[in-house]
Parts: structure tokens; sequence; C-alpha cells
């Protein structure tokens, strides 16, 4: 029962975290910032999905492949927020400032 | 039930042949025509070695793999698959003799049309020899991605926009026959053809799979109205492989929709036959005029594949009567002239094209002086796209003919007759040019003598095609794929 | 089953569907092609989620590697390059490709007749489809039958490698031919990405060890649990492009002869091994069955390398030119 | 019938609205992602046939052909993009030729 509702509050706050990410990628005024709420947000959002999930796994090989899973998406959503944000600069588009 | 193929499994190598041949074609490109023509001999050898045993032994099964359908995909090879293969064998041996001349050695178009052309000829052997409708729809495509490719071999931007439609339109047919393949399987369980014919009925799945495979196939059989792609990819394409498309691509696609109609979908209505029958007469119609309005050789030829392929059609509606057999061997027979016929005029258009540059008609007067043979070529093969006597074409307009009276449908004969004049105005629009005075002396290039003496084959083969009509008969009776009626019943 | 979780799943599935076509309409409809590509990318996720709930995880595996991964990377690259050669015909004052402008001009009768077509056309389907008897078996308990003897355990890779090799065969060939068709076309553009940045490459450095490594247990998993050569060949395909895309792309000048045997090694290993079992007396691709699952790991291994390098090969779009980097 | 009906309409829809693009536009990269749609419909329609029984698992024979079939799509995509693209290094149009808009 304990795991269940540590599961269940878990993927709820991973959910908020996704909202909220989603909501900045519409809301933010450019391209540098929503980068931010995207892969920030989403980084965090699927940490605590991920070790939701994990608080129901039935072996350590399944905790395991979860983690990796988190870690290769962080690795990727990084690299990617990188590669956005160069080429946005290159194609000469300024940071947003108030 | 046929015969578990014993002895020598030739309807292996039939299919293997090319492929293996496409495999190193690819592997040593520098010797890529060499490899060319030692897998045709071989294929050659394979589709022989099966005729054989087809007449020696009846009609033959393959169990690949040793499962057997349902659960494994068979071959079968009977009279209808054989005399396919057959055309298919004879036109690609010739073609590929032709082709040697045709490109230049280790040139980059060479490199490019060897491996496609036997990944064509593969696709067509295991299309006429499959027994299992979803790995038709695998040879469908692997037979339209090389003739595709092969389109654009020339590389000009008439040929790449010609294959580019050629594709769409071919993907799109591919696409309508898979949902038919999946509603089959999901009213039957089952995808073997042989299976499926005695389960299919009377049900809106059956007949919504039924509608989707014909007009799928009839779009890749270039059935008017949905022709309009065939004309630009078969003229821009470089010559053989204008003959390859025009005289064995599409009929394989209409193979497929044969072979469906005769022993998968559910007892054809007469509706259908007969508005199958109506686009084929307009094909034949609209395909003459077009030719005779064309200013280009080749596009005049290629809209004349428009107007044979409507012949082919009108075999549907007279084979809902007791004359079924008939009608059916005049469409085969018809399928087998107008593939050698249409070779030699393609293998022709292509040599006077190369000797004098062009392909404009109107410019074409007195052209003859360079490449005589191909005039005559030209010339004879027109016997047989006429359906003049005593040629393969008139055989096969004449068991039509038959067809059409003993049906008691003698409509039917009007656009055989027509299509015919129509043809003979569009061929002597050409062959009066021969006779012209000559003209400006044009640069002209010789053409290699083989690539002449195909085209000539060609074109006797088609008038002698007349003479075999027997035995092309008596071939196509094995196992009986067209029901109980013999040879001796149509002539 | 209780009434909640049937209700909450055709809830899923309800939603589920509606996104698909959501989406679909979007990858069709959008008036910018590279958000075209995205909302294709996502298409194909969406599928792929379909088929695990369509009990089908070795379709949503290929869906995923092939349909949304490898297409999606073909597309974009395909953009890329019709993009860059816009610009270049810009500057020389020919004429622009607005590729904004969606729709042919069709008549507005004619859009009106495509509709009604369409209509027509999915009342048609849609009526075939409910008219299927509910509960035909298919082929599964044959499959379920005959799996003993199959070398494999599981049942989609004993279809795939064993029941219906020769179609497996053939779609190889497809491939394969696909291959020889896009290189008969054109060389290979000099190169994908100018400057690939440090970060780039030591991502690709971390990355590339894991995907290999991924792939190789999708292939060897193939055989008792959802996984098998396409899908590791698409993977494998995936650490080759991401080499392709980090710059580090010279081929040794010299023959292209390696390349070739390698694209060729999957089909030719499956030809030969038919071969010699008709050398065995036995009918083509007939596998006896204690020797069936080493077989079909022989013939997965070479299929699962000449997948990945084809793949990668069609996303470089031509054939690479001798001595130029690759 | 369960909620496999859902996939099957989503299917039949997708084949429907792909061939609705394959005709309506010009760009040939929409034409090429329109075959691409088409087929994904295909390919669900025959997954949702495959499990028409519930409880009883799927059908592993249309997984296996839907699996050759996603190898033959992406092979025909590679092919027609490679054409695209030459089509346009020729005529400037990644279009065909009487569907340009003037």
């Amino acid at each position: 029962m304990v795991s269940q509702a540590v599961t269940i509050v878990l993927l709820l706050a991973g959910a908020g975290f996704f909202l909220a990410g989603t909501l900045g990628l519409l809301r933010f005024p450019d391209v540098y910032t929503r980068l931010h709420s995207l892969t920030k947000a989403d980084n965090v959002g699927l940490g605590l999905m991920a070790a939701g999930l994990a608080v129901q796994a039935e072996s350590w090989a399944a905790i395991g492949k979860i983690a990796l899973i988190w870690l290769l998406v962080l690795l990727a959503s990084a690299t990617g927020a990188h590669l956005v944000a160069r080429s946005a600069l290159r194609k000469g588009i300024k940071p947003w400032t108030l | 039930m046929e015969t578990i193929a014993s002895g020598q499994p030739w309807i292996i190598w039939a299919v293997f042949s090319p492929l293996v041949g496409a495999i190193f074609a690819f592997l040593l490109p520098r010797h890529a025509s060499l490899v060319g023509c030692l897998a045709a001999l071989a294929t050659s050898g394979a589709i022989l070695g099966l005729v054989r045993q087809v007449v020696e032994f009846g009609p033959q099964r393959y169990l690949l793999g040793g499962w057997g359908a349902p659960l494994g995909v068979d071959l079968q090879a009977d009279g209808l698959s054989v005399v396919m293969l057959l055309t298919a064998g004879v036109v690609g041996a010739g073609v590929t003799v032709y082709a040697t001349g045709y490109f230049q050695r280790s040139s980059q178009a060479a490199r490019a049309f060897w491996p496609l052309w036997l990944w064509l000829w593969t696709a067509m052997n295991a299309l006429f020899l499959s027994a299992d409708i979803f790995n038709l729809y695998v040879t469908l495509e692997l037979l339209s991605l090389s003739a595709v490719a092969l389109v654009a071999v020339s590389g000009n931007a008439d040929a790449l926009t010609g294959a580019m439609r050629y594709l769409l339109v071919s993907l799109l047919g591919s696409l309508s026959y898979l949902f038919g393949v999946v509603l089959f399987y999901g009213a039957h369980g089952t995808l073997d053809i042989a299976l499926l014919g005695d389960l299919t009925g009377p049900s809106p799945a059956d007949w919504v799979a039924t509608g989707l495979m014909i007009t799928g196939l009839a779009i890749k059989s270039a059935l008017f109205p949905l022709h309009f792609w065939l004309p630009p990819a078969h003229a821009a394409a470089p010559a053989p492989v204008s003959a390859l498309l025009s005289a064995l691509v599409v009929k394989a696609s209409f193979y497929l929709l044969l072979r469906l109609w005769l022993d998968v979908f559910p007892v054809s209505t007469p509706v259908a036959g007969q508005l199958l029958g109506v686009l084929g007469a307009a094909a034949i119609v609209w395909g003459s005029l077009k030719a005779l309005r064309q200013k280009r050789l080749k596009l005049l030829v290629a809209y004349s594949t428009v107007a044979q392929l409507g012949y082919l059609f009108l075999a549907f509606p007279l084979a809902s009567t007791l004359a079924a057999a008939t009608a059916w061997s005049g469409s085969v027979m018809f399928i087998v002239s107008h593939a050698l016929a249409k070779t030699a005029m393609f293998l022709a258009a292509g040599n006077i094209l190369r000797s004098v540059g062009h392909d404009r008609i109107a410019e074409l007067g007195g052209a003859q002086r360079s490449a005589t043979l191909s005039w005559i070529a030209f010339a004879i093969a027109g016997i047989s796209i006429m359906g003049l006597p005593p040629s393969g074409g008139f055989t096969a307009k004449w068991v039509m003919l038959q067809a059409a009276f003993a049906s008691g449908q003698w409509w039917w004969s009007m656009p055989i007759i027509g299509g015919g004049l129509l043809a003979a105005a569009y061929v002597f629009r050409i062959v009066a040019l021969a006779f012209a005075p000559i003209g400006a002396p044009g640069t002209s290039k010789s053409v290699p003598k083989r690539m002449e003496l195909a085209a000539l084959g060609f074109a006797v083969a088609a008038v002698m095609a007349g003479f075999a009509t027997l035995q092309i008969l008596s071939l196509l009776d094995s196992g009986a794929p067209f029901g109980q009626i013999g040879a001796e019943a149509v002539l | 089953m209780d009434v909640m979780s049937l209700a909450a799943n055709w809830t899923f599935d309800g939603l589920l569907a509606l996104a698909l076509l959501w989406v679909g309409w979007r990858v069709l409809a959008s008036t910018n092609l590279f958000k075209g590509i995205v909302f294709f990318i996502a298409f194909g996720l969406l599928v792929a989620l379909s088929w695990v709930r369509l009990e089908a995880p070795d379709v949503a595996l290929a869906e995923a590697a092939i349909g949304a991964g490898l297409t999606g990377a073909l597309l974009l690259a395909a953009l890329s390059r019709l993009r860059r050669r816009q610009d270049s015909a810009q500057a020389s004052d020919q004429p622009l490709d607005a590729e904004t402008s969606r729709t042919a001009r069709l008549s507005l009768g004619t859009q009106a007749l495509l509709i009604v077509f369409s209509a027509v056309l999915f009342v048609c389907l849609g009526t075939a489809f409910l008219s299927l008897p509910p509960l035909t078996p298919g082929l599964g308990p044959q499959v379920a039958e005959q799996l003993s003897a199959s070398g494999v355990t599981n049942p989609v890779t004993a279809v795939l490698l064993n029941f219906r090799a020769y179609d497996t065969l053939l779609e190889m060939g497809v491939l394969f031919l696909a291959l020889v068709a896009v290189w008969s076309l054109s060389p290979a553009p000099a190169q994908l990405v100018t400057a690939p940045g440090s970060i780039l490459i030591s991502f690709v450095r971390v990355l590339v060890p894991i995907v290999v490594l991924a792939a190789t247990y999708l292939l060897w998993i193939g055989a008792y649990a959802p996984g098998g050569a396409f899908q590791a060949g698409a993977v494998l395909a995936a650490a080759v492009v991401l080499i392709l895309l980090a710059g580090e792309n010279t081929m040794p000048a010299g023959s292209t002869w390696p390349l070739r045997a390698t694209l060729s090694l999957g089909l030719g290993v499956f030809v030969a091994v038919g071969m010699s079992l008709m050398g065995m007396g036995r009918s083509f691709l007939d596998f006896p069955t204690d020797q069936a699952g080493n077989l079909i790991l022989l013939i997965e291994v070479a299929a699962t390398v000449s997948i990945g390098v084809t793949l990668a090969a069609l996303f470089l779009g031509g054939q690479p030119q001798r001595g130029s980097p690759k | 019938m369960t909620a496999t009906m859902a996939y099957a309409t989503a299917g039949i829809g997708l084949f429907v609205l792909g061939l609705y693009a394959l005709s309506a536009y010009t760009h040939l990269l929409r034409k090429v992602i329109a075959l691409n749609i088409m087929a994904s419909g295909i390919f669900l329609v025959f997954g949702a046939i495959a499990h028409r029984a519930p409880g009883q698992g799927a059908d592993p024979v249309p997984h296996a052909l839907v699996i050759t079939g996603v190898v033959v799509a992406v092979s025909a995509t590679a092919l027609a993009l490679a054409l695209m693209l030459r089509i346009q290094a020729e005529t400037g149009q990644p279009r065909l030729p009487d569907e340009t808009s003037d």
C-alpha cells in the first residue's frame, strides 16, 4: 500500500513537471527560454516518473534499466538542447532580454 | 492438386539465378555486364528446365522451408505461370544481348543497369511463381522499385519526373493491393491463393478486398483512365528498359489480376467484368488516338502500349460466359505476341534514336539510310500490332473474336477490329517515313549489329508466334488454369 | 477485468486513436514542412505505443526504430538538402519554391469531389472491417503448434525467419535493391554537418558503444522475446548515423569493395544457407529442427550488420565517392 | 469487438487522410509522407485484425508481415526521397512538372 502511494505521488509530481515544462514551451518568449523550460522540466519530470516506477520494479535489473533510460534521456536532451541553442545563435537569434 | 516438385528444383533456380546474379553485379561493378550475361544464361536454363518439368509432370508446387501453406509460403507453376515465365525469359534474354551493345562497358549507366535489371527479372519470376498473396505484395514492391530505378537510369529531367510519377502511382497501387490482403486475411485467416479460393464468398469484406486489389492492380497495369503515368515513364527510359517495361512489367500486374480473378475473387459478377471491358475498349480508342498525335517516336510506341493493354481487359466481360477459357487464352496469347512485338518496336526505336540522335517524328524522313534493319524490324513488328495474319497478334485477336461471338456479345468485336485499324494508322505513319525522300544528310551514328539483329529477331518472332499458337495454348492448358477447355476447342 | 479498468482501457485506447488521427492530420496539413516532419516522428511514436496496446511489442520496436526514427531522419535529411539547394538557387535568381503553398490549385468542385470520395471510401472500408468475423483464429494456433520445431521461442521471429523466411529474404532484397537504386541515382553529397562541435562529438563517443550494445542485445533476445534482426539493424543504423553526423566519416581511399560486401552480406548469407540446405537434400530454407536455432542466429547476425549499414547508407543519400569523405 | 475497434477506425481514417493528401498536395516530400501515413493506417488495421480475440494473445503472423511491410516502406521512402532531390537538382522544383503551381 505504501509503495503504491509513493508511486502515485511521484508520478503525479512528474506529470506536474511535464505540464509546467509544456506550458513554458508554449508561453516563453524565445527559443532559449523555451529550451530551458522544456529540458529542465522534462528531465526532472522523467526522473520523478522513473523513480515512481522503480518503486514498483520486481528486480534490481529492472531498476537498473529504468535508471539507464533516465540517464540516456538526460544525456540526449542535454546534447539536443545544446545543438538547438547553438544553431539558433549561429543564425543570429538574439537571446530575449527585458 | 499439383504434384510436389520432384527432381531438380528448377522453380527455385528460376527465382534465385537472377537474384544471385544481382548480388554479384553489385559486388563486381566493373564486370557487371559479364555477370548479367551469365545470370541471363542460368535463368534461361532454369526456365526451360521448369517448362520441361511442367510439360512432363504437370503443374508443380514447391513448399518453401518444407512447411506448406497456410503456415509456410508455397511456390507454384502451372500453365499460366510458365507461359508468363517463358515470355519474360525470351524477352529478358534478348534484351540482355541488346543491352551489352546499348550500354558502354563499365559506364555509370551500365553499372546501374545490370543489378537493377537482374532484380527486375527476379521480381517477375518470383511474382509468376508465388502462391501467397502477401509474398506477392513483396514481389510487387521489388518489381516497382527496380522498374522505377531503371527508368531513372538515363538521368535527364524527363526520365526523373517520369520515374517519380511512376513510383508514386505504383506505391499507391501496392498499398491498395496490400489493404486487400489484410482484409482477406482478416476474413479467412490464410494467405495461400488456393486455400483462399475455397473460402471467399459474397461478403462485404471480400467485395471490398476484391475492389481494392482490382483497383491497385489496374493502376499498375495502366488501365485507362489510370494510364497517365505510363507514356512519360516508358518513353523517357533507355531503350532496353522501355522494352522491358512495356513488354513485361505491366503484364506482370495484369497476370496477378488474372490469377486472383480466376482463383481468389468471389464469383465474379458480370458488372465488374463489363466495367473492365468498357475501360479496356476505351483504352484501345484513347491510346491509339493519342499515339496518332504524338510528335516523338518513343511516345508513340508508349501510347500504343496503352492501347494494346486495353485488349487484355476485353477478356473479362467475355469470360463470364461459357467461352471463358477461349477468352482467357486469347488474352494470354495477346500478352505473348504484344510482348514480342513491343520489344521489337522499342528496341528499333532505340536504334533509330541512337543513329539519328533524336526521335522527332517530323524530322525522321529518310533516316532509314543509317539503321535500315531497325526500320524493317519496326515495320514487321507493326504487322503483329495491327493484327494481320499470320502474326501472333492476329491469332490472339482471332481467338478473342471467337470468344466474343461464342458468348453472344458480338459488340465486343468492334473494339477488337477497330483497334487494329487505328493501330494500322499509327504504324503506317512511321513506316511511311521510310519511303520519304531522303532529307538533308544529317549526322548519323552507326548502331552495333547485335542491337539491330535483336530488334529484328523479336519482330520476326512476333509474326512467327502465330504459327506457335497451338503449342502455346497446350502449354497454357497445363493444370487447366482456365477450367476444362483444351487447345483444340479454340481453333 | 472489473468495470473500472475496462473503462480505463477504453478511455486510453479511444484517446490514443483520436491522437493518432489528430497528429496524422497535423503531419499532412502543417504549413511548414519541418513542422510536418517533427509531427511525423511524434506520430511514429504514437503508432509504436498503439502497437504495444495491440500486444505486438516486436512491431512496436520496429515502428519506433524504423518507422519513426529512421524514416524521420531520412525525411529531415532530405528536407535540409532541399532547402540548402533552394538557398543557393535563390541567390542566383531562380524561381523560388514556396513549400508553404500546400495544395495544388484544385478547383472547389474537384476538392469537394475528393472529399466525397474519401468519405465513401471510409464508409466502405469501415463496413468491410465491421463485417469481418469476430473470432477468426488466423494462423496463431498453427504457429503455436509448430513453434517448438522452429528453433526459436518468439513466435514473431519464428514466422519471420522460419515459417515465412522466403518473405523475409525477399524483403531483405527490397532493402538491398533500394540501396542499389539510390546509388544509381546520385553520388553522396559531400558533407552532412558543418562543424559538429565538441559536445556533439563527445556525446557520440559515449553513446555509440551503448547503442551497439543495445543492438546486440535486441538481436540476441529476438530468439525468445521481442526483438530481432530488423529492430537491431535499425538501432545499429542509428549508431552509424550518429557517427556520420559527428563528422567522423572519412572512408579509406581506394576500393568500395568492403562496403559493397558488407551491404550484400545479409542477403548473401540468407541465400547461401538456403542453398546449402538444398545441397543436403532438403528443400530451400528447410532448417533441420536441431540446427534451426543456430542457422537462424547466423542469418540474423549477418542480416543485422547489413541492415544497419544499408539503412545508414540510405541516410547518406547516394553512392560514396572513392577516396572522398564518406 | 473491444478497444481494438478504435485502432482499426484510426487506421482506416489515416489511410483515407493520406490518400486525400497524396492527391491534393503537390510538394513531393508531402506526397512521400502521405504514402507513409497510408501505410501506417493499413498496418494498424492489420494489427487490430490480429488482436480481435481479447485475452487469447495476438496472432503473430500479421505482426511478422507488418515488420516486413515497415521495412519495405522505408526502402520505398528512401528511393522516393533520392529521386525527389535529383528532380529538384534538374528542374529546380521538388514537384512534378504539370502540377507546378504557376
